[in-house]
């Protein structure tokens, strides 16, 4: 580490990291990324931490996806959010090194939770899915239901859908498809995970910066520095339950 | 039998008494004249013999059955009487002809083919032939009182009210539309007139009612009330008018 | 003055009508040019300029989501269109309801106010999520718990309750003396209001009505929190996908077809009907 | 009759009044206690109804996130306040900007023609985002670039054209007669318009425009899409963070409050004025 | 020198003529009467003069200026000619009182203050004292017609424009009114009537018109033309009109 973000922050002295409003468990808990719980809180104290920042000199702002790339200046050095990294994002905006690569799950509801997790049995489900994200893509290319998806605003209302007995099946990454259904959609079950190498753009989870951004080769760096000492495994084991669990959707 | 009567009429508005106790009979075939000033209440009578106005107490009788039982519908005793109104109210979104044949066509359940002879006839005899299909605001003042007139008689109402129907026609057309209500008279219409036209009452009417504030203070045939006035404020309005 | 009529062959006050259509011609051509080129000029002057138009008008992505959007939009008519005749009629009744003169009838009035009271003031997003969440959620079964149902009841509840307020301002604007002749003439209440007070009632709300039908046409997105995917959800996944907001100016290109000439129809269809009853 | 009449006190019509004012009464009481044991009788009774009853109505939650939720409503009512009058400028503005009869004025009706057509058919979300994050992104320094500012703007800019569009409606509701009674006395075109035509127009246009106004209330949470946390943004966290959805239920609660005063209010003003008029 | 001049005045609505040439000289304190059935254009002829229409063709002189130069600024003319219509057109939303002061606080810049006491005076003048503060709606016809009356007056016009204004009026307040006209006629008033007020215009007027189908078919001293009408046309009408 050292002084590599010397200079190139926000306001001189302090790191301002940006997550959503509100902020999903299991990557934060309780919404208050502050208290350093969660997967995403953790790292991003640790990436601040291999930049040379304190954690009382990191400054939490919350922003939306559309905050984050609209044109112009940012309020805030780095933005994660499950923000998946693809080449059109990149066009507009940067990202760092992932710092996660996030399978794709099926999270189906309790009356059809014995559908094999086979593509073709799938494919009859009635399906739903949050509409800003990279499972909107995936589930066209990698499933192609029958039936035009449902598309949701956040997972609340995809919950609410299922709940509503409005869809069968809804896909998220992993880590989130399990919290739902351990704890928001009764009798539901994650049925199938999609390896991470199945899709030709596989999910992964990098920090959003400003275009152009000088800091961007210092969080490169922090990250590849934690995952090179083997942190960040530590901290994905500590918060993201077990996933090899789920079977794999053939 | 009196045709219509009227025994104590009162109506306020609000606190303001209108018809104060107004008593009047008008036999088949009679054509009374109400006059007075403005403000007097002679159009407000015409609207509660109408039923427009719920009368606060008193009686109102057409061939001795009382229409101003309250709760009566309305609507069966305002097709058996006709009125035409000071201010014209024809409907503006319909042509003359369609102003007309409505309500016979809604009431009666007459079809348009069914009623276009007689309504052409009608509009005939009132000058009104090429202005059939014209709107409201395509006429002149007085075109729409006389398409007013012949709206209200498509109804064949035994009972015809006149709200000042003449003040707003040229000389030359004040002269045929009384023409018409003498006609109307001869063919044995009851009528009930407000009006200004003291020449007229004095000639046409059987009786004529002086109004003020809401009183009929002198009535009696018509040639009597206008050359020997018994009360003080006949005497006075009667001078003014017809000086 | 005459000779000089004599000379063009036209009167002076069509020779004045001339030279001010000259006139206020040129006024227009050249003032909307200045703006024009004020916009053209300045604008990409600015620093952000590359990065905005990048942002918002990316021919790039305009072609590639446009032929999608317009896909999505047959969503929209489709809802649009059977949501507004059961707009228009249960805002009628409402409005009629409202109206009611009969005594004994009060609870109509009352519920009525009640009605545009409780569902112009809850927000839409609430109705919506209610309806479209909470009725199917009671148990309903697989055909009867379509977002697409409940999603169009909630929209045509809530302006149901914005079209009634404007049906009872036009009811109310028309003079008693309408309905005194109506009545006088021995039609039935409910004929007086259907072919006397209704109809120039209605010619008087059309451009408010209008106005209700394009927010209408615009609010079919809100149904895009039950799941239908719309052309406003369609433009929010390709903005998120694309990190580009040039999606919605597409959408904005689709509406803008489909009610400019919406608008200046009904405008042209009123002026004719001013123009041939007077 | 009269001995009937003598012997209650009052004239037959009071009776019947009298009686025709209890009938009401009771089936007025009757009437909603029936739709309202229908209501609390029948719905508890569905499948679901636990389930929705948790997700919509849970008290738990609604204590919980009522607070916050009304320090957010401030927001709007803030932006509510600086908009409003805005917008009522800028509509008459354009309004009578289309009214211009001088043929020399003639782009100026057609600016005003195309502005409300323009922005009536942009979607909100478009002009919100395109004002919102496009003017700040052309390179506009720190307080300029605020998304208050500019979101407000596009707020106001969209609302003046549904405003405007009313006012119109109400100015050409106006009898010509009466302009031309105004001009007979020599009043100058303004005076007229100022003195005689738009205080009628603006009287026959306050429930079309109290649509608006409570339309615009709620709109106000558009504004949420470039940043602001208003109360809709508060209760989609909420309602994000704790999946339930009883936070709208909260949103619409604080709605009604404010909503329902302000158009009985309005309604009782109309009327006061009416009659004190006639 | 004519006060006002009309020279070969051409107003058309559309494809329809409804002045056809018009000449007229109304000379300083003279009171011309026009006459002629409904349609025949008197309402338009004074509008023209007012200029609320724009004429075709033709000139408009008011003290040997032209007042009918296309472009030219109507509202200082407009304040030198009043008119009343035949319908009221009062302002609804003020009173009786605000009615008559809006023009002079807006066009005289004069505060109500100092407006109040002529004001106040002319509406006593009128019968109306008791009715300043009432608004339109609570006035009856004729009330309404006198407060159109006063509300011109108080702009001190050099010429008075009347259409038809004693129409609407009960035969009581047709007398006063015509009073008045004849006291302003005393003052030395200017003044075009558009009236079908036969007698009066036969008293009072020093020039009768005759108008049909947007031309003056006849016109002369008043004696002369009621008594002894040229053209067939005139004697036509006056047959009519004065039964
Ligand atoms: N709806 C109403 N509300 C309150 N007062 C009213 C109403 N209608 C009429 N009046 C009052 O009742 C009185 C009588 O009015 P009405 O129109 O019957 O008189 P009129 O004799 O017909 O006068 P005119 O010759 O001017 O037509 C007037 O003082 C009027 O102000
Ligand atoms: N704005 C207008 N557009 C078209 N035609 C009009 C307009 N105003 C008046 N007219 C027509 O011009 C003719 C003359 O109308 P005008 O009102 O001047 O007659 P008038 O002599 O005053 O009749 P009345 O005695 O009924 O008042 C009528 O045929 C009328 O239909
Ligand atoms: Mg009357
Ligand atoms: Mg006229």
């Amino acid at each position: 580490a050292g002084h590599c973000a010397d200079g190139k922050t926000l306001t001189e002295g302090t790191l301002t990291i940006a997550t959503g409003n509100p902020a999903y468990y299991p990557w934060v808990m309780d919404d208050a990324p502050e208290s350093g719980n969660g997967f995403e809180a953790a790292v991003a104290y640790a990436v601040a931490e291999e930049m040379g920042f304190a954690a009382d000199a990191v400054t939490w702002v919350r922003s939306s996806f559309d905050e984050a790339i609209q044109p112009g200046p940012k309020n805030f050095d780095f933005n994660l959010q499950q923000f998946s990294i693809t080449e059109e994002r990149e066009k507009v905006v940067d990202f760092s090194v992932p710092y996660y690569a996030a399978p794709m799950a099926v999270l189906a509801s309790g009356n059809v939770k014995d559908t094999p997790a086979e593509t073709e049995a799938l494919k009859g489900l009635l399906w739903g899915a949050m509409g800003g994200t990279t499972a909107v893509p995936m589930l066209m290319d990698a499933i192609g239901p029958n039936k035009d998806p449902l598309l949701y605003g956040d997972n609340a209302d995809v919950t609410a859908a299922m709940q509503a007995n409005q869809i069968d099946a809804a896909l998220f990454d992993l880590p989130t498809a399990l919290y739902l259904s351990a704890v928001v959609v009764e009798g539901s079950a994650v049925i199938g995970q999609f390896p991470a190498d199945r899709s030709e753009n596989p999910d992964q989870f990098g920090m959003l910066l400003e275009e152009g951004n000088a800091l961007k080769a210092c969080v490169d760096e922090a990250i590849m520095s934690l995952k090179g000492s083997g942190k960040l495994d530590a901290i994905e084991a500590e918060w993201l339950q077990q996933t090899t669990g789920v079977p794999l959707i053939k | 039998m009196p045709k219509l009567s009227l025994k104590n009429v009162v109506k306020r508005f609000g606190d303001k008494t209108v018809c104060n106790g107004i008593s009047l009979d008008v036999e088949e075939g009679q054509m009374v004249c109400l006059i007075g000033a403005s403000g007097g209440g002679k159009s407000t009578l015409l609207r509660c013999i109408n039923l427009l106005e719920n009368i606060e107490d008193g009686e109102i009788f057409l061939d001795e059955e009382d229409i101003s039982i309250p709760g009566l519908d309305p609507q069966p005793v305002r097709r058996r009487i006709g009125m035409v109104f000071q201010s014209f109210n024809l409907f503006p979104h319909m042509t003359a002809a369609e102003n007309v044949m409505l309500a016979p066509r809604r009431v009666y359940k007459r079809s348009r083919d069914d009623l276009r002879p007689e309504v052409t006839d009608l509009f005939a005899r009132f000058g009104l032939a090429e202005h059939m299909n014209h709107y409201p605001d395509q006429l002149s003042g007085g075109q729409q009182q006389r398409v007013a007139i012949v709206r209200a008689l498509a109804m064949k109402p035994e009972v015809m009210l006149f709200d000042e129907i003449t003040s707003a026609l040229d000389p030359q057309l004040v002269g045929e539309v009384l023409d018409v209500l003498r006609l109307l008279k001869e063919s044995g219409m009851t009528m009930v007139l407000a009006t200004h036209e003291m020449g007229f009452a004095r000639e046409a009417a059987d009786k004529v009612c002086f109004l003020k504030d809401g009183k009929i203070i002198e009535e009696g045939p018509a040639k009597a009330l206008f050359d020997t006035p018994q009360q003080p404020e006949t005497q006075a309005f009667l001078a003014r008018a017809l000086k | 003055m005459t000779d000089q009529k004599q000379a063009a062959g036209k009167t002076r006050r069509q020779l004045y009508e001339d030279r001010l259509r000259r006139r206020s011609m040129i006024i227009a051509a050249s003032s909307t040019l200045a703006v024009f080129l004020a916009v053209i000029i300045l604008v990409p002057m600015a620093p952000g300029w590359e990065k905005v138009k990048a942002s918002f008008f990316n021919w790039e992505v305009f072609a590639k989501t446009f032929p999608k959007l317009l896909a999505a939009f047959k969503l929209d008519v489709l809802i649009f269109l059977w949501s507004a005749p059961a707009i228009v009629i249960l805002g009628l009744l409402i409005a009629l309801a409202r109206d009611v003169r009969n005594p004994a009838l009060f609870p109509l009035r009352i519920l009525g106010a009640a009605y545009t009271d409780i569902f112009r003031g809850v927000p839409v997003v609430l109705t919506v999520y209610l309806i479209g969440f909470g009725v199917p959620g009671l148990g309903l079964p697989r055909p009867w718990n379509s977002p697409y149902i409940w999603g169009s009841l909630a929209l045509i509840l809530t302006y149901a309750a914005y079209v009634a307020e404007i049906f009872r301002s036009g009811i109310e604007s028309v003079h008693a003396s309408q309905r005194s002749a109506a009545q006088s003439l021995g039609l039935s209440d409910a004929d007086s209001m259907r072919f006397v007070i209704l109809p120039q009632a209605i010619r008087r709300v059309v451009p408010a009505q209008m106005n209700m039908f394009i927010a209408l046409q615009k609010d079919v997105a809100l149904l895009s929190f039950i799941g239908p995917v719309e052309i406003f959800r369609q433009a929010g996944v390709f903005k998120s996908l694309l990190a580009n907001f040039t999606p919605y100016v597409g959408a904005a290109v689709i509406f803008l077809a489909v009610t400019i000439p919406a608008t200046r129809y009904a405008d042209y269809l009123m002026a004719k009907q001013n123009r041939e009853r007077s």
